[in-house]
């Protein structure tokens, strides 16, 4: 039902007109504060109904803070809500749904053991007589996965989903429910434009049906696609609230960051040196038959649609699965990778894509979670060394601009792009020959981004080979020397030197 | 142009309606541990005369009828990711208030309902402590074990309540169409548990709950609420066995039911329920209780050293466990 | 009441124990001391009772009243405590010859007199004294239920018709005991007596009796008494009692433990006895007294 | 080749209650465990003229010791999200072993050497069916818990083993510098536990896996080599326990330290352990364990029924845990 062109069309419709009607929900001097951290800081907002408005911000701005308190997940600290110009309390998610509001939140929050069709109708079940009518469900969740174009299966298990389609479940939940206000929490970081089309698509027509959307995401080219205004915050005061038509992304960012950034993809040519690895006719689960080369210097992108096989391959070639066939060279010799831990002696680093399941020790400090790779060098003898650990600790929250109360605080209190960033620190710190980033930059500001290119420069520079799997087609696109484009589990093509254009790109990770 | 995620999970075909994985693991294990109770029965049928006798099917069914109850309970709360380490001690106190209510003058029918509503009144103490003060289940229900087993031995000064009217233990023995009263009561229990945990909403609820609690949250679903329920359910059906407990010993006894929490939680784990929530069912645990009585019905009728038969069964329940572990991983 | 004589116990959950304890508490309130009632929580928790010993010595008493829940365990404990405090021995022994007195029950002749009851119950059913015999215990590690064992199978090779074919332990609980009862009358249709060597197993197995109606047939003896267990005794349930006096050595013990203390002359042992109570004799005054004694 | 990995998106914490916090609770809040410990003490030594002598403090110290241990180990297996419910039947099957060997002649050192070597071997086989057939720690040890119960009466054929050597025996009533031995080796086990968990990468490990077992791994931690450790660790301060027993109670018995893995486990979680991982300390359980202890002490020195007292600890378990949460939330 989606044009792929669709996602270049892109202007959007007749800009609504907020200062006519009641704002369907307006915040005032709303404030939150999580003991010494002060998220948010007295915002006065207001929504208009029927309207698009794009939240943009640095990581850490307050963003998430913000949708959180809309949606009675947090308590405000002060200040008020004013729901159709009554004050309401907001105090539970309960309140929220009763409203009418709901959200897509940053980090998939979805019942992995629960089927989709459960998942979807979770807290809003059909019965009869009391009981469940599951047939029903099952049939109602197809027909509104079918209705967004979404190709999944209601009765799938969650947890068989990549968590790109455990988003777009998120997505078609949210959807059903958020009859009157509707938040999308970064909802692309994880999807490919193809899929991130059909979200459009299905933004618009929530628009059109009288819907008001909220919109957060660090990629400004969606806010201009998309949005009728902007609202910019910074360090969790408001900044300025515009119509989209008004403004532009240079003026944006310096109302995000303060300083103006180079918005172009950093990239310097590195010379190559020589094969870092060789993989020939890699199976695993989820993918066969893979073969590339990787070399020093050289950034080797991987480009699929959700579920195309590229994480498990990247996680095969890290020693996290067993390869079922093919073969592995590393430097010129042949391996065999038996682990992660033998991986990483071996001198490859891998980001992995869900920084929660896979990167992070939520519930322990920033700077042991920033440590945790080279904790083997931070001994004096059989002890650790605790002043060497502080000193990498802090040297890593300075070097990587953690934004965090302390070295101490919890990885959970920090905001997702900061997380990030002690997930690509670690590697830093350790360092690598071959490090695999895959999906870095999800949930990264422009600035931090901008960051991250840099360090892969100079990862590049210092002789490290990078693969970098990104769903953000632009990023991969400029970025790589090599594009590799996978498809229901195999490598389809690969373009070194000259690309064809992106649309071609698509068209091959799509399979038209 | 119609673009097509290409997924192996999306086919063409319209998608066949069917249960929730819960209950479709459910039933696949169940049938696979039904082998196995079949496989003992049969090994036992022929190396022993006396097992396959009326007598001693009848005898079978009376001694896993308690535990499997209790361990029905216990699903309910493992499926939200909790433990209810103090259902041995309910029954014992169970025991005990049944029998001084009816030794003190109240009816059987007003002393058995006033003994399961303690029951559920535990069971929502134990709500307002996991859920009200924050307690992580293990610790809320380990403080209540020990608490009331203190109760229950003041109460009676350690000693056994008896004189239980004969019509109440009678029903321990009797029996209808052949099946003893005890077993009728599993299957009463066991079908409303069914219904409640597959097909309500709250059944629904306490899955999701075990899953995540936090996106249950989310979605609006009350998992304080869900949580009591849990609790009610398990320390109200730990009151029943206390209640059957009395009618079949005859007497009320605070220190009866020890150890019996471990039993039902290794019940319920070998009839796959997973101590990490959301993944449980209602025949699992009925099966797990029956295949560990048999495996002591069947030790004592082989005459094996009783010192060997607790080996066996921890060696069985590393087994049985390890095998289901391996059919859920091939999934 | 100044003086203070604490009496420990094997375990405080058990009839039996608190009929001691009721003694005791008698013997207190006769004699104006104060009797603090201790013991562990089970019989086999050895630590437990060790550690309740000294906590017990530290609070001063005039004598400590013990009945220790382990020969060899209790030995060294007894001993060091009767540096500092007279200790008198109840119902079981210890390795000490630090005991100032001692009033016990022999739990293995208690064993011997089951097995005699036994052997004499199965002649009087099936008029000689030949089958298969079971004993349940009720838990293991326990010594004085190693004891009563010890007895009775000694006993038993008197009767050479009669056979130790099950020799179960359960796991204190009365439904195991129970439980086990139904299994073995299932497996051994041979089975002429049993002996279930405590209250508890009593229970459980005389409920099994009951279930398959074989009163008649089976010869149960059973160890230690309460009122259920008498009503099945007088329904033929249950063929014999072998009852301690527990009432009298929790009362004695205080009062000789209070003698000592004061300095008086004390019998160095005294053996409280066990009895064998049937249908039969069951109506006696000693019996009454022995099977229903007044708590509180 | 499964590991247990907790998954942080569900875990069964219920959602975090909102306590209501009035300014009268400052203080209570802002009492450690610590100052709970000597307030307890304080209060004793006010209403009894026996707490605060130096036979009490002593037989107090010897008391708390060998619980205080086993706490300690089954501290390192909670960080890892992990339980370890064997260790009370370790305990018991150690004091027989020990008591064999000194018995069959091995020397005194040998036979103890021995005795915690097997102890590290059941932890290894703890670890084996955890990491390698992929078991939930909970039944694995429960298994192991049943399973070596029987083992021990097996070879004791339900007997004691007495005649140890009185050098042997003596140790338990020993002291040094005027502390009993028994806590000298509460001492020697918590300075290299100290030291392991936070002076080393190891502990390091322990945290992150209880945190993140997923994450632990992807960074190259050597996640089942740490489960390893933690499990040998726990199984093996329950053997040293073992041997301590034995010499404590002269003899060897199997039965021994029945329900001591609950009281570790209290121990460790009034000591602010988190049974979801990540969360512990070594001065924790320590602490727990005397409070524990402390409490019978008192209740035994102001002659409590022992019924109240079983009342008052389960009481005591949930208020000092929940006044504990209430602290950690406020920090
Ligand atoms: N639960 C919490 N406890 C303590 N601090 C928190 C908590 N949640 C958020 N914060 C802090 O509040 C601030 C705002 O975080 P928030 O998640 O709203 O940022 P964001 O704008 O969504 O950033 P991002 O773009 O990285 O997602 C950050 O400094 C963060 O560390
Ligand atoms: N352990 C597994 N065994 C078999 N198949 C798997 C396994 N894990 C994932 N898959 C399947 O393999 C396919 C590739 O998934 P993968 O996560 O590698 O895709 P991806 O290209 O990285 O996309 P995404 O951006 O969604 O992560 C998916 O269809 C997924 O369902
Ligand atoms: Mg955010
Ligand atoms: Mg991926």
């Amino acid at each position: 039902m989606t044009d792929a062109a669709l996602i270049d069309a892109a202007s959007p419709d007749a800009p609504a007109e907020p200062a006519a009607a009641v704002p369907v929900l307006a915040l005032q001097k709303l404030d939150k504060r999580f003991g010494a951290t002060h998220a948010l800081k007295a915002v006065d907002l207001d929504f208009a109904p029927g309207e698009i408005h794009a939240i943009v911000g640095e990581n850490g701005a307050g963003k998430s803070t913000l949708i959180k308190l809309l949606t009675g997940v947090h308590r405000r600290s002060g200040g008020e809500l004013l729901w159709e110009g009554r004050p309401v309390p907001l105090g539970s998610p309960q309140e929220a749904l009763a409203l009418g509001i709901n959200a897509v939140h940053q980090e998939v929050v979805l019942c992995r053991h629960l089927s989709v069709a459960a998942n979807l109708f979770l807290g809003d079940e059909t019965t009869r007589f009391g009981l469940l009518r599951h047939r029903a469900m099952v049939r109602a969740g197809q027909a509104v996965l079918d209705d967004l174009g979404f190709k999944l299966r209601a009765d799938a298990t969650l947890s068989d989903l990549t968590i790109g389609q455990q988003q777009l479940v998120a997505t078609a939940r949210a959807a059903t429910r958020g009859t009157r206000f509707l938040i999308f929490d970064e909802p692309t970081g994880y999807l490919t434009r193809q899929e991130a089309a059909q979200l459009f698509t299905l933004i618009r027509r929530l628009k059109a049906e009288g819907v008001t959307v909220v919109y957060i995401s660090h990629r400004l080219e969606e806010v201009f696609e998309l949005a009728d205004r902007v609202s910019i915050l910074r360090d969790g005061a408001l900044v300025s609230t515009q119509r989209v038509a008004d403004t532009d992304e240079a003026s944006l960012i310096r109302g995000m960051i303060n300083r103006s950034v180079a918005q172009v993809h950093y990239k310097e040519a590195v010379a190559f040196g020589p094969e870092v690895l060789r993989v020939e006719n890699l199976s695993g689960p989820g993918f066969s038959d893979v073969s590339m080369t990787v070399r020093a210097g050289e950034v080797v992108g991987l480009y699929g649609l959700i579920g195309a096989g590229r994480s498990e391959f990247v996680q095969t070639v890290f020693g996290r699965h067993a390869r079922t066939g093919g073969r592995m060279v590393l430097d010129g010799v042949p391996v065999a990778i038996r682990n992660e831990a033998d991986a990483i002696r071996r001198g490859i680093a891998l980001v992995p894509e869900s920084r929660r399941d896979q990167g992070l020790c939520l519930n322990l400090g920033v700077g042991l979670n920033v440590n945790l790779a080279i904790y083997d060098r931070l001994v004096r003898g059989a002890l650790l060394d605790r002043g060497a650990e502080r000193a990498a600790a802090d040297r890593q929250i300075r070097d990587m601009q953690i934004k965090t109360a302390s070295r101490d605080a919890n990885a959970s209190s920090l905001s997702g792009g900061n997380q990030q960033k002690i997930v690509v620190g670690k590697w830093l710190a350790h360092g690598a020959k071959l490090y695999i980033f895959d999906e870095p930059t999800v949930g990264v500001d422009v600035g931090t981004k901008a960051e991250i290119y840099r360090i892969f420069a100079r990862l590049l520079q210092g002789g490290a080979a990078i693969i970098l799997i990104s769903s953000y087609l632009p990023e991969v696109y400029d970025l790589a020397d090599t594009l590799h484009v996978f498809r229901r589990g195999r490598l389809v093509a690969s373009h070194s030197g000259a690309k064809p254009d992106p649309e071609a790109v698509l068209t091959e990770a799509i399979g038209a | 142009m119609t673009v097509q995620t290409q997924d192996p999970l999306s086919t063409a075909a319209p998608p066949s309606p069917r249960a929730p994985r819960g209950a479709r693991m459910g039933l696949v294990l169940s049938l696979t541990l039904f082998g196995l109770l079949l496989v003992l029965w049969i090994a036992l049928s022929i190396s022993t005369e006396t097992f396959l006798t009326e007598r001693n099917l009848s005898n079978l069914m009376r001694q896993g009828a308690m535990v499997a109850i209790i361990a029905v309970g216990q699903t309910f709360v493992i499926i939200t990711a909790g433990i209810d380490l103090s259902v041995g001690a309910v029954v014992g106190v169970s025991s005990v208030a049944v029998s001084l209510m009816m030794v003190h003058g109240f009816g059987i029918a007003g002393a058995v309902a006033l003994t399961v509503l303690m029951g559920v009144a535990i069971g929502a103490f134990h709500g307002f402590g996991i859920v009200q003060l924050g307690l992580p289940p293990f610790i809320m229900t380990l403080a209540t074990l020990t608490a009331l087993r203190g109760i229950g031995l003041l109460v009676t000064n350690g000693a056994t309540i008896s004189g239980l009217p004969g019509s109440f233990t009678d029903f321990s023995l009797s029996s209808f169409l052949g099946i003893p009263s005890l077993f009728w009561m599993v299957i009463l229990v066991a079908v409303p548990a069914y219904v409640l945990l597959q097909h309500t909403r709250w059944g629904r609820y306490l899955y999701a709950i075990g899953s995540n609690a936090e996106a249950a949250r989310l979605t609006g679903v009350d998992v304080k609420g869900m949580i009591y329920l849990a609790y009610m359910v398990s320390a109200g059906l730990a009151a029943v066995v206390g209640v059957l407990l009395a009618a079949r010993i005859g007497i009320g006894n605070a220190t009866q039911g020890e150890g019996w929490e471990l039993q039902a939680i290794a019940s319920s784990v070998i009839g796959g329920t997973s101590l990490f929530g959301a993944v449980g069912s209602v025949q699992g645990p009925l099966l797990g209780s029956f295949i560990l009585t048999t495996i002591n019905n069947g030790a004592n009728l082989l005459a094996v050293n009783p010192f060997w038969q607790r080996i066996i069964t921890g060696g069985l329940i590393i087994v049985i466990v390890y095998f289901d572990q391996l059919r859920r991983k091939r999934r | 009441a100044d003086t203070t004589i604490p009496i420990i116990v094997k375990d405080t959950t058990s009839n039996y124990w608190q009929i001691v304890l009721a003694g005791a508490r008698k013997a207190g309130k006769d004699l104006g001391v104060k009797v603090p009632e201790l013991g562990a929580q089970s019989e086999s928790d050895i630590d437990g009772q060790i550690t309740i010993l000294e906590n017990a010595v530290s609070g001063k008493p005039a004598a400590v009243v013990i009945s220790p829940t382990q020969f060899a365990a209790l030995g060294k404990p007894v001993t060091e405590a009767a540096k500092s405090v007279k200790i008198i021995g109840i119902d079981s022994g210890a390795d000490s010859k630090a005991f100032t007195s001692f009033l016990t029950t022999d739990n293995v002749q208690g064993g011997r007199a089951a097995a005699d009851a036994l052997a004499e119950g199965v002649k009087a059913k099936t008029g000689k004294a030949e089958g298969d015999v079971a004993l349940i215990t009720s838990l293991p590690g326990v010594g004085s239920l190693d004891q009563r064992a010890q007895g009775f199978k000694e006993e038993l090779k008197k009767y050479p018709g009669l056979k130790l074919t099950q020799d179960k332990v359960a796991d204190g609980q009365a439904t195991t005991g129970l439980n086990i009862m139904t299994d073995i009358l299932t497996a051994d249709p041979k089975l002429v007596g049993v002996f279930a060597s405590n209250l508890i197993m009593a229970q459980g197995a005389s409920q099994a009796v009951a279930e398959n109606k074989l009163g008649d047939k089976l010869t149960l003896i059973g160890f230690d008494s309460d009122p259920k267990l008498v009503g099945l005794l007088k329904d033929g349930a249950i063929y014999g009692l072998v009852v301690q006096d527990p009432f009298r050595m929790g009362y004695d013990g205080i009062k000789t433990a209070l003698a000592a203390s004061k300095g008086e002359k004390v019998p160095a042992d005294v053996d409280t006895g066990v009895n064998v109570i049937t249908k039969a004799n069951m109506g006696s005054a000693r019996s009454q007294e022995l099977l229903d004694p007044k708590l509180n």
